[in-house]
């Protein structure tokens, strides 16, 4: 393609072409890694699955802007035992075992975690272990935090537990001989200091160190066992952060990435190729067809183009591709028949069409050889550009709640984000990070338009 | 005519062409219905000899061009018959058509538009072979470079590789007839073919396709409204007026003592260097050719005739008449006729 | 000058505008009740209707169980009829079209206007107003910025301000709404200086120009998300068309015969243009009415737009085909005016409407 | 005949911008107009001859490289002029000129008489029903029914938008008339009834024409003095008769011989190879390639100067020098 070259004079376009480029290899990369239907089920499945996320956490990278680190979420799991994670058995009789899991962690962040869970697992036949739990900070202060009988499965929800929150608050006021004038977190009980900057929660610092979790198991039968999972959650995760369900945006991101360009690029391709058949046949045919093409586009020009689409959307709960095939439907007979219908007119009228009938060419031949290579460049900067229009209209039926129920867009990531609010609470990485993408692909796709359309259609000689 | 089971030609006739009262109406199409018909040709009756150059002179809008794409069968005559090596074009179907234009070649007037421009100088002029399927590659490849040597395009190598916008306007046409000879036809409409060009390469052209004619044998239509090139490069002069030819004969002939009014009044309008020029008024005819959608009744020159006869020529259509000199004139100065 | 031709033309455009929107609506009915889904969900909804007036009716409390399912079934069948279920589809269909065209848009199944009215007729014009006030608003706004700056533009081609256009001009890539949710965050979430969205104050302000400004104070942020939005490709592609009719050959005529600048702007340049560009407003001016339904969502703008979106979701037919109607109608008015409007304009135009 | 010159342009340039280089339309180039007389500019396409109109009437493509000479229009140098001077003083009354391509040269939405007479209300402070009357005395001067003036452009047929366009040149009575091509895309017959116009209006009116021209026989139809141009340079100028038949230049010989003639029973020869690239002009003069009287070492290295050819005959080319010795 000798004269796509050009388009790499200009400067702007060779930023779209370099945009678009990263966001090709971001959805090879994708479809490659993580297979849609993994993707689809992770995005469905309920907080069960995404239990070690942190909630409304900010993108990791936010760090690297920020003076202060936010914290990052930690486990430990005596299931995956380290140096970290020590876990002794000790026989204390002949029914009775003692387990002791040391958990112990660095914790250097400058803010408090989101969150402290710990989770259980455990066999038993009749009588569930007991355990006792306990926290012990940097500076060697042992907190104890509860004493509880485990099932099965079982979690302690140690940031959010109101009894432990009200102990510690108890155990805190004793110390400083001062009630603070708020309900002090637990999180920041357990990771700040025991002394006045407490009282203030504009002040309160973390303090960074070795910390350690404690638990000590009681067991009263022989085969009995636990495991305990211990998660710090962070403020950051993954690139895109994490959403009210704890789930990855970076997952929905990710996979929206080629839905929007097979969404935008499919839709304004086969448009494209639909009007110019229709415009050609038109064209090429004249007399009868033609009026009754022009008939065609009338109604389809006086059916409104959105609001039939989303009627059509919301009545027949559909998919995203057969909201393609709508789209596609709806605008094969737009303006853009009238545009090629007219270029057609005039191209089989140009003496080289003249030429070639002359020297017995037939009808397919004049059409496919003649024709439409004569047509498609004038095409492209025109399909380049509504390919942006497309990958936003696909965007604007989610934000409305129209769109696709499972698979994950940019667009749906939008509507999740406003549906919970969170331009009102803050987080605005939620809707930045995808409008972002979304604008990128668009502007790229206009960019590399605009220069096509110089290229190809050069309405004035630039000078 | 055709044989049966061959599906192949017979030259059977002298003339190549032989148009009988032919007539192109183009309709005027209102909604759902003809409001009415432009008559680009309006009732020719002309003979194309074999081997000769025939001259078709007219203004703009006289359906030169129309009787030019008609000899060939681009254009379908609304009646009349167009006997094209004795067959009559008008009742084929569209491949008996292409099997026979394979005899004809067309030149069109802008060299710069008749070739695709998306396509090498090989590739336009190799597509009449490759449509018909004549050769296999080897042979048209050798064809294609006989042809373009033929109009002197050499080393055909180097210019069978160029697009047509890197060339010069005289060598577009130059590539243009190469492709209206390649597939070794015996019947060329060349139209306007030098309209376009610079006058200092105009006649470089046409020497070119007089040349050629003679190397191949060719039978010419050349299509012009340039009388004085005419003179030197037809045979024989048909001058057309609104739809009709009204004088046809020798070149020679009819230039040196033209007899319709028309063609008089065309030759007198003719401008030739010389610096006496400036001292007079040229004798020039008023007015414009007529609307062909709404032409004069009778002789449709006769609103601008200097010798309009009065009750004849403004009523009746004149005939054409044979002249001893062999030339054909219709005007009713002429008729002699009862 | 014979005026029978222009009649006799513009009475078969008439008439074939009329056939469009007739199969445009036709259209929209059969595709609005395809497959008969949303007659599955209008049943229900009456049944639920019917079932719960009378079991909250006083009057029907001594009936035993039997009695009350068949009272029920009885006036259920009774408001299938009103609904006109009694009849094929087909039929339906055909009785909807004409009611439809005679703008006999019926009842809503669920939607009532602020009075309190379920005419479709009285709920979509309660809205017309508002979102034609801020569209029409929006769009003259962004049309004579347009047409100034392209004239400016193209008169200054190749300078660094028509540099600075061209190159900013992929920004109008980006839809109005999506810039109209950056204006919301930055000038009511965090600048907190304008409304979220809305028309009015609530309460609204009970003196008239109070009430006027404080309308005012709720269009500027859609109005100025659409203005960032497609200010640069209006007047680049104005630029662009300045820039191509200033080479006609008239042009060049009218400037080499010593007419003024301005003249040449006005009555070569801009004159023989008109009809496009009248064209181009009145087509997006209408389209503007119906299509920015995302924007008047996101600005929670109480207009045609988002009633169409909450007529979608709650399947209520009746509005969606009445505003479909409603726009056909619109539209195909606004065709047959511009060709009126073409006709006088433009002398070619209107030779070609006398011989035709 | 008091020789008063109404345009003088001395060394003219006009030099174009393109993607391939710079293209020297217009070259230097030098000649006179008196009141009353007729030059005609002759030249193939691409000379320059067009350029020069372009050039005198300041009506400049955005791609202009170089633009530079002197213009004397009577005794201003309108080169030196603002633009607002040189609307007042050459477009409104001094130079007015006629387009080639009649076809688009009107403004389709404006009746042709305002479009006449337009020049009049705005710059001559004309009321405009005396206006519009001016504008019907000047569609009658050239032939029309004043009745056309209601009429828009495309109302009319080419040879009287053609019409309409001499009425618009010359309703302000400028000193001077550029015709650009003027009948190129017209018929034989229209062709010679404008030029019929042309010389009434010159010879009963007295007018003073540029007359730009591709046709060697149309030249001689209105010029009284000729000027062939060739490569954006004027390779000849002198009287009709020095040009057409003491001819000096070869390349003027040459396309003299090009043309068909069919009063006269000669044959046309053509001039071999193609007009130079005016942005690779060739060294020394350009028609040598062409030439078949090219004296090698002279005339490919050094471009011949004007040199004298006769009483205000001149031509560029050498073989001149060694006539006169």
């Amino acid at each position: 393609m000798m004269r796509l070259k050009p388009l790499l004079r200009y400067k702007s376009s060779l930023v779209g072409v370099g945009i678009l480029c990263f966001l090709i290899i971001l959805s090879v990369y994708t479809v490659a890694t993580l297979p849609f239907e993994e993707a689809a089920r992770l995005w469905r499945a309920g907080e069960l699955t995404w239990l070690d996320n942190p909630r409304n956490a900010l993108p990791a990278w936010v760090n690297f802007f920020s003076p202060t680190k936010l914290p990052e979420t930690l486990i430990l799991n005596t299931q995956k035992p380290g140096p970290d994670v020590i876990k002794v058995s000790v026989r204390a009789g002949e029914n009775i075992k003692i387990s002791r899991v040391e958990m112990n962690f660095r914790y250097g962040f400058d803010d408090f975690p989101s969150e402290i869970n710990l989770f259980f697992t455990s066999t038993y036949r009749t009588s569930p272990p007991q355990l006792t739990i306990s926290w012990t900070k940097p500076d060697g202060t042992q907190i104890p935090l509860r004493r509880m009988t485990i099932a099965r499965e079982d979690r302690f929800y140690i940031s959010s537990d109101t009894v432990l929150s009200t102990e510690l608050n108890q155990l805190m006021e004793n110390r400083l001989g001062r009630k603070p004038a708020y309900t002090v977190p637990t999180s920041t009980i357990l990771f700040g200091p025991f002394d006045e900057t407490l009282l203030n929660p504009e002040s309160v610092k973390v303090v960074k160190g070795d910390y350690r979790l404690s638990v000590e198991g009681l067991l009263f039968e022989p085969e009995a066992d636990f495991d305990v999972k211990l998660v710090v959650y962070g403020k950051v995760y993954g690139w895109a952060g994490t959403d009210h369900l704890r789930r990855d945006i970076g997952i929905a991101l990710l996979w929206g990435t080629p839905i929007a360009l097979l969404f935008g690029v499919s839709a304004a391709v086969s448009i494209a190729l639909i009007q110019m058949t229709i415009g050609a046949v038109s064209a090429w045919f004249r007399g009868g067809v033609d009026t009754v093409m022009q008939r065609i586009t009338e109604v389809f020009l006086v059916l409104p183009f959105l609001p039939v689409l989303i009627m059509v959307s919301t009545l027949y709960k559909v998919n995203i591709w057969v909201i393609l095939l709508i789209v596609v439907f709806l605008s094969s007979f737009g303006p853009g028949v009238k545009n090629y219908r007219a270029l057609f007119l005039q191209l089989r009228e140009s003496p080289y069409i003249e030429a070639a009938r002359s020297y017995g060419a037939g009808d397919l031949r004049i059409v496919v050889i003649h024709l439409i290579p004569r047509v498609l460049p004038t095409m492209i900067p025109s399909v380049v550009l509504s390919a942006a229009d497309f990958v936003f209209l696909e965007a604007a039926l989610a934000i409305l709640g129209i769109g696709d129920p499972i698979t994950p867009t940019w667009g749906k990531v939008i509507q999740d984000a406003f549906y919970f609010g969170a331009l009102f609470k803050g987080h605005y990485y939620w809707v930045l990070i995808p409008s972002a993408l979304l604008a990128a692909t668009s502007i790229s796709f206009a960019l590399i338009g605009f220069a096509l359309d110089k290229i190809f259609n050069p309405r004035l000689k630039e000078v | 005519m055709l044989v049966a089971g061959e599906g192949e030609w017979m030259n059977t006739s002298e003339n190549i062409v032989e148009l009988d009262d032919v007539r192109v109406y183009f309709p005027v199409r209102r909604f759902l219905s003809v409001a009415g018909y432009v008559r680009a040709v309006d009732g020719v009756s002309v003979v194309i000899n074999r081997g000769e150059t025939l001259a078709l002179v007219g203004e703009s809008g006289s359906g030169k061009t129309t009787l030019g794409k008609s000899t060939i069968g681009l254009v379908k005559p609304t009646s009349g018959k167009v006997l094209f090596d004795g067959v009559n074009i008008a009742e084929l179907d569209e491949k008996q058509l292409k099997k026979l234009r394979r005899k004809a070649g067309v030149i069109f007037q802008d060299p710069y538009s008749s070739i695709n421009p998306g396509f090498t100088v090989y590739r336009a002029v190799e597509e009449p072979l490759v449509i018909n399927r004549i050769g296999d590659s080897k042979e048209r490849r050798e064809r294609v470079f006989r042809a373009l040597s033929d109009v002197k395009l050499n080393p055909p190598e180097f210019f069978a590789s160029k697009y047509p916008h890197m060339l010069s306007g005289g060598q577009r046409q130059r590539v243009a007839i190469a492709r209206a000879i390649i597939s070794n036809p015996e019947f060329i409409v060349a139209d306007e073919p030098v309209t376009m060009l610079d006058a200092s390469i105009r006649v470089e052209i046409l020497l070119l396709l007089r040349e050629i004619q003679q190397k191949h044998g060719l039978t010419i239509l050349y299509i012009t409204h340039d009388m004085a090139t005419a003179k030197y490069f037809s045979d024989r002069l048909a001058v057309m007026y609104a739809g009709n030819i009204v004088e046809v004969g020798p070149t020679k002939l009819v230039l040196k003592d033209p007899k319709h009014p028309y063609t008089q009044a065309l030759i007198e309008a003719v401008p030739e260097p010389d610096p006496r020029n400036r001292l007079g008024l040229r004798k020039v005819v008023p007015g414009e050719p007529p609307n062909p959608a709404n032409p004069p009744s009778g002789c449709k020159f006769h609103p601008r005739c200097p010798q309009f006869i009065k009750g004849k020529c403004d009523l009746q259509q004149p005939n054409s008449l044979k002249l001893a000199d062999g030339r054909e004139v219709s005007c009713f100065l002429y008729d002699r006729g009862p | 000058m014979n005026l029978l031709r222009p009649v006799l033309y513009l009475a078969r455009r008439a008439l074939v505008l009329a056939l469009t929107v007739v199969v445009a609506v036709y259209a929209a009915i059969y595709v609005a009740n395809m497959g008969g889904y949303v007659d599955e969900i209008v049943k229900g909804e009456a049944l639920l209707r019917v079932s719960q007036e009378v079991r909250a009716n006083p009057a029907y409390r001594g009936l035993n169980e039997t009695q009350v399912r068949n009272l029920i079934d009885q006036l259920y069948q009774l408001e299938l009829r009103r609904l006109g279920f009694d009849q094929p589809f087909i039929v339906r269909s055909f009785n909807y079209l004409y009611s439809a065209l005679s703008l006999e848009l019926g009842r809503s199944l669920f939607l009532s206007s602020d009075s309190g009215s379920r005419s479709v007729r009285v709920i979509i014009m309660e809205r017309l107003p508002n979102t034609v006030l801020l569209f029409t608003t929006t769009q003259l706004i962004l049309f004579f910025l347009g047409l100034f700056t392209g004239l400016y533009l193209s008169r200054r081609y190749g300078s660094r301000v028509d540099k600075v256009i061209s190159l900013l001009t992929p920004l109008s890539s980006l839809p109005g709404w999506f810039y109209g949710l950056f204006l919301i965050l930055l000038f009511a979430s965090i600048l907190r200086i304008l409304p979220y969205g809305g028309m009015v104050d609530v309460p609204p302000p009970t003196d008239r120009f109070q009430y006027a400004l404080s309308v005012l104070r709720h269009m500027v942020l859609p109005v100025l998300s659409w203005l960032t939005a497609y200010f640069f490709i209006s007047a680049y592609t104005r630029r662009t068309f300045f820039l191509i009719f200033s080479s006609e050959d008239y042009v060049e005529v009218a400037r080499a015969r010593g007419i003024p600048e301005p003249l040449v702007r006005r009555r070569y340049i801009l004159r023989p243009t008109l009809p496009p560009i009248i064209t181009d407003l009145s087509l997006t001016l209408l389209a503007s009415w119906t299509g920015a339904i995302i924007t008047e969502t996101v600005f929670n703008w109480p207009g045609v737009g988002s009633l169409f979106y909450v007529a979608s979701v709650t399947f209520d037919t009746p509005v969606l085909v009445g505003l479909v109607v409603i726009y056909a109608y619109l539209l195909a008015i606004t065709v047959f005016v511009l060709e009126v409007v073409y006709a006088v304009l433009d002398p070619r135009v209107r030779a070609g409407v006398m011989t035709r | 005949m008091v020789n008063s010159k109404v345009l003088e342009v001395r060394n003219l340039l006009l030099h174009y911008s393109t993607v391939r280089g710079v293209v020297k339309a217009v070259d230097g180039i030098n000649f006179e107009v008196s009141k009353g007389e007729t030059l005609a500019i002759v030249g193939e396409s691409g000379s320059g001859k067009s350029s020069t109109a372009l050039a005198i009437m300041r009506i400049l493509p955005r791609n202009v490289a170089a633009y530079g000479g002197e213009v004397w229009f009577k005794d201003l140098d309108i080169m030196k002029i603002d633009e607002e001077e040189f609307r007042r003083k050459v477009r409104v009354e001094g130079i007015s000129m006629v387009f080639q391509g009649a076809m688009n040269s009107l403004n389709p939405v404006i009746r042709i008489e305002d479009q006449v007479a337009e020049p009049l209300i705005v710059n001559m402070k004309f009321k405009r029903d005396e206006a519009v009357s001016e504008a019907h005395e000047a569609l009658k001067l050239v032939g029309l029914d004043p009745a056309i003036g209601r009429r828009y452009a495309h109302e009319l047929s080419g040879g009287m938008k053609q019409r309409v366009l001499i009425a618009m040149s010359l309703v302000a009575k400028p000193s001077i008339i550029i015709l650009d091509e003027p009948t190129s895309a017209l018929d034989v017959i229209t062709q010679a009834n404008i030029m019929n116009l042309l010389k009434r209006l010159k010879e009963e009116l007295g007018f003073t024409y540029l007359f730009i021209t591709h046709d060697l026989g149309l030249a001689s139809e209105l010029a009284d003095r000729v000027a062939v141009m060739y490569a954006g340079k004027i390779v000849e100028i002198g009287s009709c008769e020095d040009v057409y038949i003491h001819t000096k230049h070869p390349y003027t010989k040459m396309l003299l011989d090009s043309v068909p003639t069919l009063r006269e029973d000669k044959h046309p020869a053509f001039i071999p190879g193609a007009p130079p690239d005016l942005v690779k002009p060739p060294t020394g003069c350009s028609f040598h390639p062409r030439c078949p009287f090219i004296v090698r070492g002279k005339c490919d290295v050094e471009t011949p100067p004007m040199l004298y050819a006769g009483e205000g005959h001149n031509a560029s080319c050498w073989l001149l020098e060694k006539e006169s010795g």
